[in-house]
């Protein structure tokens, strides 16, 4: 199971605490994690379902290189961060 | 007249009311969030805030308790995008634009009789329609699949973008929206055919056989008469300009002192003749006019102007008054306007006088009062 | 003491004088011009002033009789991008990043014994060199070339950009670079060689294996002591860092009150130990604590500091102080600090009263004595 | 010959009244008008040669299409407009 950790910062909108699912790419785990905090998603994809602009996702070490399709693979014990960009604000 | 006024800014909702001492800020809402855009609806007293989140997107909230809480509704979201399509619209330097949702540019109510529809003006370029206060949101797909939709360019913004959508309150079919840039856009049968080819508006930054193509034209922002709908006055981006007849032709107001540019407008509910606008030097330079802040006001349907400066900062001011922060009550008396850099007046005597209500607020993208 | 300030705007360069009668606007220099930097060179007496016009790009003017008149100058350019390296260096989102000038966000003067040399931070990314006063610029290569410049990101902006460029009065070799985001970059020799691997920096804004890693710091803006020029202070985007060996080691200052976000810091001139800030609430909200404007000071190097707030606007007042719009003159007595909504404050001693200058000029930029 | 004229915003910063010149491309038109007025280029041209990205150019009726090349067709006697874009403000 991937671990998905989301910034503090999209806390003050949406509840959204650590959260534990499976999958074999960054979208499938994120779909998952969705299906249980469906507000969420809008927050994190936009109107296409790609990353949003200005947030970044890292796999363990690695930022996010499918920002569209999120079809990054994500290892069985991956450690997913939903953080913010530094720009945007 | 109306006890409260709603200030939109970059960092937060202002609530300001009126009370024995005079106006104060009653309550932040949303304090440090950035709102682009907010709603009064007289109709059943909900009120609709537009927030934009830099990072997370555009979310809107609802209030039926007059702001004491609120709860996210759904926000417009534009339909999947067909593939290749982002090689068909692009803006002017080449660069694609993505069927997303950017900016809530503007956020109208429905008519008298149709509770519950909003329309909503956004970028990139789309109009939303709800019919259950903000539950669901449709893009008007007649206006979406004009051809003619394509060829739109942004005005102010990189990407075009609907700031004004006027509801005939006699005949809420027959709704006026203000594009940049796509001029004037009417539709007589609740959105299903539009017509774009007023008469009248001169754009002065294309070449002189374009310059009355309606749509190129960059209207700033749209202020239809309550009590005649079809006259219409707009502040263009190099002119003022005026219909008598719904927006199938334009009148030119040419002359108008200090300037002839600006963003806002505001017409009086019951005298459609009776206009205030708020002036800046021309377009590449948009600050006041001699470092002077002043809103004019025409009574006889633009042929004269008078400049009101009473209360207003005289000396080094480059506050600037963006489209939707200037505001007009009901009775017509009362006005209030914001700026860029934070500062809010209100007259009680259609703005012969003004009073500093706030002068280190956010920059600020609306005010309303309700 | 400094007598005179200068603002940097988004509509032009104010020039502020003390007379008889206090502090006062003299002239307004560019007047409606986007100016995003200005140096008063204390060396020779020139002024240079970088204008960002929106539409026709940046330029570079100087003046050598103190503002009276103002020539165009060459700006700084990029070297032709080489064929496909657009696709090598792109904004963490996609975008391919131009070797193109889109912002002077940095100009410096460099060491007494380099008449005539001048440092230029930009974006995306360059720093620039002129040896002739600004009649010619070059793009130091050692650092443009670094593997490590192509995952440089955005901080604030969506490009990466050189905010701070300071220069050891000791030894004018020795330039100190702050970088959003990509750290702290030192050089001892001129600009020959760079190092990026000071300790001791945290972001918190990465995974916290990547917490440490100097490469992805964002410090907002860094100042050096001259008369202890191994003391540099930094407002970081999630914290307050200090070093007292030439920035090989980082103290991260935690708890500071109200808040340790912030953009701007200043050094008093003969004092490594005190030091001043303009907080406000972390990152995402960007306002100040509780709506109230303050100053922080140390006088201990960070060990304790103290909340000054006589003089400022105590009550829904939303100034946000950027990087380069506060500065300490000379003797470390006076100091100045600008807004984002257009207000100026000052204080002659050391920042326990403030005098409002200004509360309705345009978006600050830069604020300078000189 | 074509006409190049320019938009009056540009003449507050330099000097810039309507210029001939000879050309088989926009590119060429404009190198020549910048030859005889050399500052003028980098108000209109970035960099790496390309339009500026809030200015357009019109030929006739038209409005440019290689940016970044100017390689564009001009007619015998064509009228050449530079102007600046809504946007970019």
């Amino acid at each position: 199971m991937a671990r998905v950790t989301f910034t503090d910062n999209l806390q003050q909108h949406v509840d959204c605490p650590p959260a534990d699912a499976h999958g074999a790419t960054v979208r499938e785990v994120l779909e998952r994690v969705f299906a249980g905090n469906p507000r969420l998603r809008g927050y994190i994809l936009d109107d296409q379902g790609a990353l949003r602009k200005h947030m970044n996702i890292y796999v363990d070490d690695d930022l996010l290189r499918d920002r569209s399709g999120l079809s990054d693979p994500v290892g069985p014990d991956a450690k997913i961060y939903v953080m913010q960009a530094l720009s945007g604000g | 007249m109306s006890k409260k006024i709603w200030a939109a800014t970059r960092k937060g909702v202002f609530e300001i009311v009126r009370g024995k001492g005079g106006w104060a800020i009653r309550k932040v809402h949303f304090p440090a969030q950035n709102c682009s855009m907010l709603l009064p609806d007289r109709r059943d007293g909900a009120l609709y805030a537009a927030l934009g989140h830099g990072h997370f997107g555009v979310k809107l909230h609802r209030s039926d308790n007059g702001g004491k809480s609120w709860t996210e509704i759904t926000s417009p979201a534009y339909p999947k995008q067909p593939e290749g399509e982002d090689a068909e619209w692009k803006t002017y330097f080449g660069t694609a634009i993505r069927w997303n949702l950017e900016l809530v540019w503007e956020l109208a109510a429905g008519g008298a009789d149709e509770p519950g529809v909003l329309w909503c003006g956004t970028l990139p370029g789309g109009l939303f329609r709800s019919k259950d206060r903000g539950k669901t949101w449709e893009l008007n797909m007649p206006m979406w699949n004009s051809p003619r939709r394509k060829k739109w360019m942004g005005g102010g913004m990189d990407l075009p973008g609907i700031h004004s959508v006027c509801v005939n309150p006699n005949d809420s079919k027959h709704v006026t929206v203000g594009i940049s840039c796509a001029g004037v856009w009417i539709t007589k049968d609740g959105g299903k055919s539009w017509d774009n080819d007023g008469k009248g508006m001169r754009g002065d930054y294309v070449p002189p056989e374009q310059a009355y193509l309606m749509q190129g034209q960059d209207p700033h922002r749209i202020a239809q008469c309550p009590a005649d709908p079809n006259v219409l006055w707009v502040q263009h981006h190099n002119g003022i300009f005026r219909s008598t007849d719904g927006g199938a032709n334009w009148t030119e107001l040419k002359g108008v002192k200090p300037s002839v540019f600006g963003f806002a407008v505001v017409v009086h509910p019951k005298d459609p003749k009776t206009a205030w606008f708020v002036p800046a030097e021309k377009d590449e330079r948009r600050v006041p006019v001699k470092g002077q802040v002043v809103v004019t006001r025409t009574r006889d349907g633009g042929k004269t102007f008078k400049t009101l400066r009473k209360g207003l900062p005289q000396k080094h001011a480059y506050d600037i008054c963006f489209r939707h922060c200037l505001d007009v009550d009901e009775t017509g008396d009362r006005l209030v306007f914001g700026s860029t850099t934070g500062s809010l007046w209100v007259s009680e005597n259609q703005g012969d006088r003004w009073k500093t209500l706030a002068e280190h607020l956010p920059p600020i993208y609306c005010v309303r009062f309700g």
